[in-house]
């Protein structure tokens, strides 16, 4: 019994030690564990690699800097993808403001890896207010909602731009959310239009999500860093979200046996006072 | 009265009527109605942020007049908007220049930081909070437990069971996902489908009128 | 093991207030206090740059200025839209209600057909499952069909949970747990990570330990 | 935190300092092109853009002098006008000074070779006994530094700089970069060859090391190199792309942009022909402090002209001569085709010659309107047209072509040589109606044809998506490049002599787990037009039926074991039922012992659509649009409704593999008109009804003040045991109203709850603390819970100082309630409204406090840590209900009524819709599928 009341009075200092600890060793000591790939994202990989140059996949970077660790690492492995496969790529983030501080480093740098073209391989649009009436206006005139670019270059002046008239011309939307901005995607961009859409979001969303994407709204999705690492896996190119995947597990582990002790502490005291 | 309460009210009651009958008309008159009304909207949202931008000047402006507790930080947050702007006017906001950076290395940074502090407090929660009280807490916390174990290669490293054709740990998190989650996402979708259904319904209708303000 | 400490200050900035928003599990601290003022006015600052290019330059004003024969109404939403700011003045309040009328409204009725598509009937639709008479059709359509139903009549207010319609609401918590298991789970993955996130920073683009 | 300010001032100062410099090069001229061939209304701009030229963006000006201009008079500034900005890719200042900067101890020498109208050409070579006289003589300097980015302006303004074009690379050997191997597939008769014993076939990769050859490359260490020098894959992994060559006393930059423009006559812009313009661009930069600067090319004129149009330049002729058949393909290739669009011409005529005529006459072209040529009109048809067919044409006529454009200027063709061909059979498509698009805005036409098809291929695969890496070094396996994946393996026979320069160890092969069963997966497309309606595939495979009720195109058929299966499919239609006709029914037989895929049918023709306004009249018919072979319709979209204003007429034309033609005759007429409906809409139009209607009925109801019975809920039982609780404790309670703001649902809700407990705790004498984080929530809690006091008849009891704003971040929000809960042992706390991340914060510093918590909220993803920490949980809607209990407005129950016959409503039809599923009776869930998208 005198176990179980210490361990009840542990000092919370000393978890977070452990759950430290559970997160920075596995990159001292990695095991190299093997990560088995899921449908939904391999199905986002496989319409990718369906594409062809002259196609253009919208990426839609709606996040803010708390949720990046888990949806950059997406952007990353999809862009690179894409670049790799010379599809067009627009980038643009029509749900956040800072999201867009995130996204523009990491396009330039891989456009740079790869040697890409502003305004021929790739154009980032940046934000505007307006939420999901740019969605909707994308539908019915490109040019006319975006009028500019994140550099203040006319749409119809940039070779990438000036042809695309609405969703018939975007073979796919990667909506990369931290919230339910991937909704607004379903809603307005799907139902309407029928634009085949693709979900990045993070792992609180995940579970939400999954009715979407039996209904067929969603042709895949990649859920939190699990789903970049499943992504990156596909285009052999680990990073991030790899590495990461082993502090994962073992942050879990540390969590459930957290939780078993927890639970053994109260059923103990639960029975001492009867 | 009029200007000030019922004539909103009707604006509302006709602006909900059009778009929603817009919908159902495909004719090109209604097109420009929609293409119009996308355009307008955009544009009140583009004004709409100076209200913000406006009361956030307002609360820090004058708990520094008022030396309210914690003062100080007011002046530091006013003073690095004013950096940020003029680091956007002498460096522009390109890739690596001075406002993107100090962007993504303090405010990107602390933001990220601070939401990574839940990562300590689901810890500390998961030892000392969340207590299997009820049978259906039990279930709600297995489910958990194999949802963590499943979406981590951990999982499968440790099904060893599988090899004699008992499901892995990673493919019950998947069935649970992608059955009685999905079934209880829905459940709860269709309802929340509902209820917003009639929000809109009770704003159209004026019964709804929280937001015009008192 | 090697280290190749950056040489680039940003970074450095960046990893004095992450350890200073650390220092806040330790206990609230002027330090975290600065972090968090800093990162407001930044985030703050930000924005107001960026919306003042991209939506009043760009899509506002260049759009009025070099085709103002057939934008010249952008004005009237622009006015709409200043009126808002009359929410702050007591007196004039009741002007920002035709601002709020107009989006609210259309809005309103802008969603009203679209969510009844896509949040009800397509819903519905989903969810009418043929039931096979299988084990995959036992563990995936059956349990769909009776997870949705169960947890419909668990959210009915008319009745009271007794007798038979009780025992189907019970189920539909059983399955309203298993699903909040599930969002758990992942909540707790998704936390840890952000943390994860940090630490990478930390070794591999401060510390310049991690080579990818 | 003062160190902290200096840091920000020390950057400010820093960029302040950095910005103090001197004026930008002066850009290059840029070169300016009349389109050939247009109506003298396009012009065509262009000039390099040097990497080390700093600036953001170029503007290009022009200068309108109009007809009779003196190019000799010079320009007036003030006139030039800005017709477009380009961003150019800015690359940022870097200061490099890393060993392989320096080429100081090489003998890499260069000189520039001046190239007519153009920067000079920049060569740089190595130095050898056999060329240093003649490279020396040339004027060449020697090398000191190497730039592979853009430095600071500082250094860019130590020499003078030399703009020149040369494509060099500088390879860095990088020996970490040579032992990164990344999977390679390989080609399938590797496989085969190899591991044969392997029961099935799939994705092979191999991970590779670096060739003898790559080895040798990077042992040869720092060079110098032209693209063309070496192979593109090493030039690529290990090479640098160069910005400047340094010699002592000149830069020499070599790495442009070209920067282009076409300008076309616009409405603010416009170009006459021949009117005179003289264009500069000018490079900006903004970068600097607040102040821009300004840097003029300089100008060059140009009047463009309306030139008399061309010939197409692979305008060839196909001869059947069995019925007498002429086919005339009319388009332009290479340069031409990317200017075709600017063309200004109206229409093509074909003409025979009279008989007699050898060879065609050499006159000018005619600039006068009406010349009519000799010889007799065949057909004339407008400038859009894909290609033309002829009949009863005889070997030896003599055929040419007249092309006319926007002034009446003509340009004739010699005579065009028959090609002798045997004509393809094209069918013309079958059924071929035109008319108008239905259900749209009046701007579209539709073609409609054809029967409907299902296209149906598969592929066999291994289910597995596990790879298996197997390591074999001790193989000694090598991967040969060149002969597209053969390996050799070392033996007695083969030794490591006759393993080629090229070939790369094999380390790792990489191959997916083999298993007994396999899957099938079946991709089909339906190939039908609207009229068809045609929905989704249905499918049976081994006694299953499958339907694609997502209609994802694709169906799948999990662990199949080895052997021979019938594959049947059908297409579903809207109104449930099969589609009757033979081509929309296919059977395959499917065998299912390796891994292979197989590919669509797919005819090899397509069709071209014109649409015309005259039937008589070809010229009037312009081509709008292409068709697969496979599309069942096409669909005109004239883009604005005021476009389609009229009768129109439509020809296709098919066009076969050979170029082969075959047309239909004009059809139509076709009025367009817009809808007041749109019928595919109509579920949703019923189901808007019956939810509006049921809402008003109940409204109305409520008004007329009917009452409604809502069962008790469990939590409100909660609440008044957490109250009593606190009550026998005497100690307070705290009630935190969420995050947000007064307009969610859920914080309405929760204020309303408050209401309540504020009651119950004046009742109970206990201390209520509110703690707000929305001001407008915070006086509207103030006055809940003040008149909640009041109507208790305990307003003495009432402290405001207890409903409070803590202003600040989500967390600092957290932090200051933790800190309450412990500092003041609440007893109780409800945690009622909307919740983001921190709820999990109060979840656990309440539970640790030992107190009763009851919460409730709407946002799902924080419900779990809410149920797993708290006593009590109202889940979701139960909140709304709680509320709607406990208030005083009739319209709240009124509405939780409304969405309870709702939701009775949905769960029937669900369950009909499930019964109508399992039984095959599709019409039913159809009416639900997504409509209302056309």
């Amino acid at each position: 019994m005198g176990f179980f009341k210490k361990l009840e009075k542990l000092d919370r200092r000393i978890i977070y030690i452990v759950i430290t600890l559970a997160v920075i060793l596995p990159f001292f000591f990695p095991m190299h564990m093997p990560i088995a790939i899921q449908p939904e994202v391999k199905s986002i990989y496989d319409y990718i690699e369906s594409l062809t140059p002259t196609d253009i996949v919208l990426f839609s970077g709606d996040y803010d800097p708390q949720v990046e660790a888990e949806l950059s690492p997406m952007f990353d492995a999809v862009l690179a993808h894409c670049f790799e496969k010379n599809i067009k790529v627009i980038v643009a983030n029509p749900f956040s403001i800072m999201g867009m501080g995130l996204v523009e480093p990491r396009l330039k740098k891989l456009a740079d890896e790869y040697n890409k073209v502003y305004g021929v391989d790739y154009v980032f649009l940046g934000w505007r207010p307006g939420g999901f009436l740019l969605i909707l206006g994308m539908g019915e005139d490109f040019n006319k909602t975006w009028e500019t670019d994140y550099y203040n270059t006319r749409l119809v002046d940039i070779p990438l731009t000036q042809n695309i008239k609405d969703y018939d011309d975007i073979a796919l939307v990667l909506a990369l959310a931290g919230s339910a901005a991937y909704n607004s995607w379903i809603v307005f961009a799907y139902a309407q239009y029928r634009q085949k859409i693709a979900a990045g979001i993070t792992a609180v969303m995940a579970a939400d999500a999954y009715p979407a994407l039996q209904a067929g709204q969603l042709i895949g999705i990649m859920g939190g860093l699990r789903g970049a690492a499943e992504y990156e896996q596909l285009v052999h190119r680990p990073s991030l979200g790899s590495v990461g995947m082993e502090a994962q597990s073992w942050a879990h582990v540390v969590i459930i046996l957290f939780i078993i002790l927890g639970n053994l502490g109260y059923f103990a005291s639960r029975k001492r006072k009867k | 009265m009029f200007w000030k309460k019922q004539l909103p009210l009707i604006i509302v009651f006709m602006m909900g009527l059009i778009m929603t009958v817009q919908y159902f008309i495909p004719h090109h008159v209604s097109k420009w109605v929609y293409v119009n009304y996308v355009d307008w909207a955009i544009v009140i949202a583009i004004f709409g942020a100076f209200l913000g931008y406006f009361s956030f000047l307002r609360v820090h402006i004058t708990r520094i007049r008022k030396k309210t507790s914690n003062w100080v930080f007011s002046i530091i947050t006013l003073a690095s908007l004013l950096i940020m702007i003029v680091f956007a006017l002498i460096d522009g906001k390109g890739s690596d220049s001075l406002f993107q950076n100090m962007f993504l290395y303090t405010s990107a940074a602390i933001n990220a930081t601070v939401f990574s502090l839940l990562a300590f407090y689901i810890s500390s929660a998961s030892y000392r909070a969340f207590r299997a009280h009820s049978a259906q807490a039990v279930a709600l916390l297995l489910a958990a437990v194999i949802m963590m174990l499943g979406r981590v290669p951990i999982g499968d490293k440790i099904s060893f069971w599988s090899a004699w054709g008992i499901p892995s740990i990673n493919t019950v998190s998947q069935w649970i996902l992608n059955s009685p989650n999905m079934a209880a996402k829905r459940a709860i979708a269709l309802g929340v489908g509902l209820g917003s259904l009639l929000m809109t319904l009770k704003i159209i209708l004026g019964i709804e009128r929280t937001y015009l303000g008192n | 093991m090697t280290f190749n400490l950056s040489s680039n200050i940003w970074v450095w900035i960046a990893v004095f207030f992450t350890l200073s928003v650390y220092s806040f599990l330790w206990k609230d601290n002027p330090l975290f206090k600065f972090a968090e003022s800093v990162t407001v006015g930044v985030g703050m600052g930000y924005a107001m740059v960026q919306w003042f290019t991209l939506s009043l330059v760009g899509r506002f004003w260049t759009p009025l200025t070099t085709d103002f024969s057939s934008r010249f109404h952008l004005i009237i939403p622009a006015i709409m839209g200043l009126m808002l700011i009359t929410r702050l003045i007591p007196r004039f309040t009741w002007l920002s209600r035709y601002a709020l009328a107009f989006t609210m409204g259309a809005g309103s009725g802008f969603a009203l057909p679209r969510v009844i598509q896509a949040g009800v009937l397509q819903q519905l639709y989903a969810t009418m499952l043929p039931i096979e008479f299988s084990l995959h059709g036992f563990l995936y359509n059956f349990i769909i069909i009776v997870g949705v139903l169960s947890g419909l009549i668990y959210f009915f207010f008319s009745k009271e949970h007794k007798g038979w319609f009780g025992s189907i609401a019970n189920v539909g918590i059983w399955f309203l747990m298993v699903g909040f298991g599930a969002t758990f789970g992942y909540t707790v993955m998704a936390r840890l990570s952000l943390f994860i996130g940090r630490v990478l920073f930390v070794l591999r683009d401060a510390l310049g330990f991690l080579k990818i | 935190m003062r160190r902290l300010w200096l840091v920000f001032v020390v950057l400010l100062i820093l960029s302040l300092l950095q910005a103090e410099d001197t004026f930008p090069s002066k850009p290059l001229t840029p070169n300016l092109i009349d389109i050939p061939g247009d109506g003298g209304n396009n012009v065509y701009i262009s000039w390099k853009h040097f990497a080390t030229v700093p600036g953001i963006r170029y503007d290009i000006l022009r200068y309108t002098t109009g007809k009779d201009y003196d190019k000799h008079r010079s320009t007036d500034e003030a006139k030039f006008e800005v017709i477009t900005p380009l961003q150019v890719k800015t690359q940022l200042p870097v200061l490099e000074d890393e060993p392989y900067n320096d080429l100081s101890t090489y003998d890499f020498y260069i000189y520039t070779q001046s190239q007519e109208n153009d920067v000079p050409k920049v060569i740089a070579v190595k130095l050898t006994d056999e060329n240093r006289d003649s490279i020396l003589a040339l004027g060449a300097q020697k090398i000191v530094r190497v730039e592979l980015e853009v430095p600071p302006r500082e250094i860019l303004d130590e020499i003078p700089n030399i703009f020149g074009e040369g494509a060099y690379y500088l390879i860095l050997p990088d020996t970490l970069k040579a032992n990164v191997y990344r999977p390679k597939s390989v080609a399938e008769n590797v496989w085969e060859f190899y591991w044969s014993d392997l029961p099935y076939e799939g994705d092979l990769s191999l991970e590779l090391k670096p060739s003898q050859k790559e080895l040798d490359f990077i042992d040869k260490g720092v060079q110098l190199l032209l693209p063309g020098e070496i192979e593109q894959y090493y030039l690529f992994k290990y090479g640098k792309r160069i910005i400047s060559l340094v010699t002592d006393s000149v830069r020499y930059t070599v790495k442009y942009d070209n920067i282009s423009f076409l300008q076309r006559s616009s409405e603010e812009n416009p170009i006459y022909p021949d009117s005179h313009y003289i264009y500069k661009v000018c490079l900006v930069q903004t970068w600097k402090p607040i102040k821009k600067v300004f840097m003029d090319s300089d100008t060059v004129g140009i009047t463009p002209e309306n030139e008399p149009p061309i010939i197409p330049n692979t305008l060839t002729a196909l001869y059947d001569s069995t019925n007498n058949e002429l086919v005339l393909r009319l388009s332009y290739s290479g340069f031409l085709n990317n200017i075709k669009t600017l063309f200004d011409n109206v229409s093509y005529s074909f003409y025979k010659a009279p008989e007699g005529m050898e060879t065609m006459p050499v006159e000018e072209d005619s600039i006068e309107e009406e010349s009519t040529p000799i010889g007799e009109l065949l057909i004339k048809v407008s400038s859009t047209w894909k290609a033309v067919k002829l009949n009863d044409i005889k070997p030896n006529d003599n055929i040419f072509l007249v092309i006319t454009d926007t002034i009446g200027q003509t340009t004739k063709s010699d005579f065009i040589p028959f090609n002798p061909v045997t004509a393809e059979s094209l069918i013309l498509p079958p059924n071929i109606i035109a008319r108008d698009k239905s259900n749209d805005g009046g701007d579209q036409a539709i073609l409609v044809w054809d029967y409907p098809e299902l296209a149906v291929r598969y592929s066999v695969e291994n289910p597995t998506p596990n790879l298996r890496t197997e390591n074999v070094q001790e193989r000694k396996l090598y991967w040969i490049p060149a002969q597209d994946g053969s390996l050799i393996e070392i033996s007695d026979t083969i030794g490591l002599e006759e393993i080629p320069y090229e070939a790369q160890e094999v380390v790792n092969i990489i191959y997916p787990i083999p298993l007994d069963k396999l899957n099938i997966r079946v991709v089909y497309e339906m190939w039908s037009n609207e009229d068809d309606k045609a929905l989704y595939g249905e499918f049976r495979f081994n006694d299953k039926r499958k339907v694609d009720k997502e209609y994802t195109g694709e169906m799948k058929f999990e662990n199949i074991q080895p052997g021979t299966y019938t594959l049947i499919g059908r297409i579903v239609k809207k109104s449930g039922g099969l589609l009757k006709n033979p081509e929309s029914k296919v059977e395959i037989e499917i065998p299912v012992n390796k891994i292979i895929a197989t590919k669509f049918d797919k005819p090899d023709y397509y069709y071209a659509i014109y649409r015309g306004t005259d039937p008589e009249d070809l010229t009037t018919f312009r081509f709008v649009g292409k068709a697969d072979g496979t599309d069942r319709e096409f669909i005109d979209d004239f883009g604005d409704w005021k476009d389609a204003k009229g009768e129109f007429y439509y020809i296709v034309q098919v066009i076969g593999p050979s170029y082969w033609v075959a047309r239909t005759e004009p059809l139509g007429p076709v009025h367009i008109k817009g809808n007041w409906f749109n019928f595919s809409k109509l579920p949703i139009f019923f189901a808007v009804f019956i939810f509006v209607a049921v809402a008003l009925f109940f409204i109305y109801h409520i008004k007329k003040g009917r009452e409604f019975y809502v069962r008790p809920i469990a939590g409100i039982v909660h609440i008044d045991e957490a109250l009593g609780r606190a009550t026998e404790m005497g100690r307070p309670i705290m009630y935190v109203a969420g995050l947000g703001w007064i307009g969610d649902i859920a914080t309405i809700c929760s204020l309303t709850i408050l209401g309540k407990v504020a009651s119950k705790a004046a009742e109970y004498q206990n201390r209520l603390i509110v703690p707000c984080y929305d001001p407008i929530v915070m006086i509207v809690a103030q006055e809940t819970v003040k008149n909640a006091f009041m109507d208790a008849g305990r307003p003495d009891l009432y402290r405001e100082e207890d409903i409070y704003y803590i202003a600040a971040a989500q967390f600092a929000y957290a932090a200051a309630v933790s800190g309450l809960m412990i500092r003041e042992q609440t007893a109780a706390n409800f945690f009622m409204g909307r919740f983001y991340a921190e709820s999990l914060i109060l979840a656990e510093t309440g539970a640790s406090t030992g107190a009763i918590q009851v919460a409730g909220t709407d946002d799902m993803t924080q419900l779990p840590f809410f149920l797993t920490a708290c006593d009590y949980t109202l889940i979701g809607e139960e909140l709304y209900a709680a509320s709607a209990y406990l208030s005083k407005d009739p319209m709240q129950k009124g509405s939780l009524k409304a969405q309870d016959y709702l939701k009775a409503l949905e769960m029937l039809l669900l369950i009909i819709g499930v019964a109508a599923a399992t039984s095959g009776i599709y019409w039913f869930t159809n009416i639900f599928k997504a409509v209302g998208t056309e």
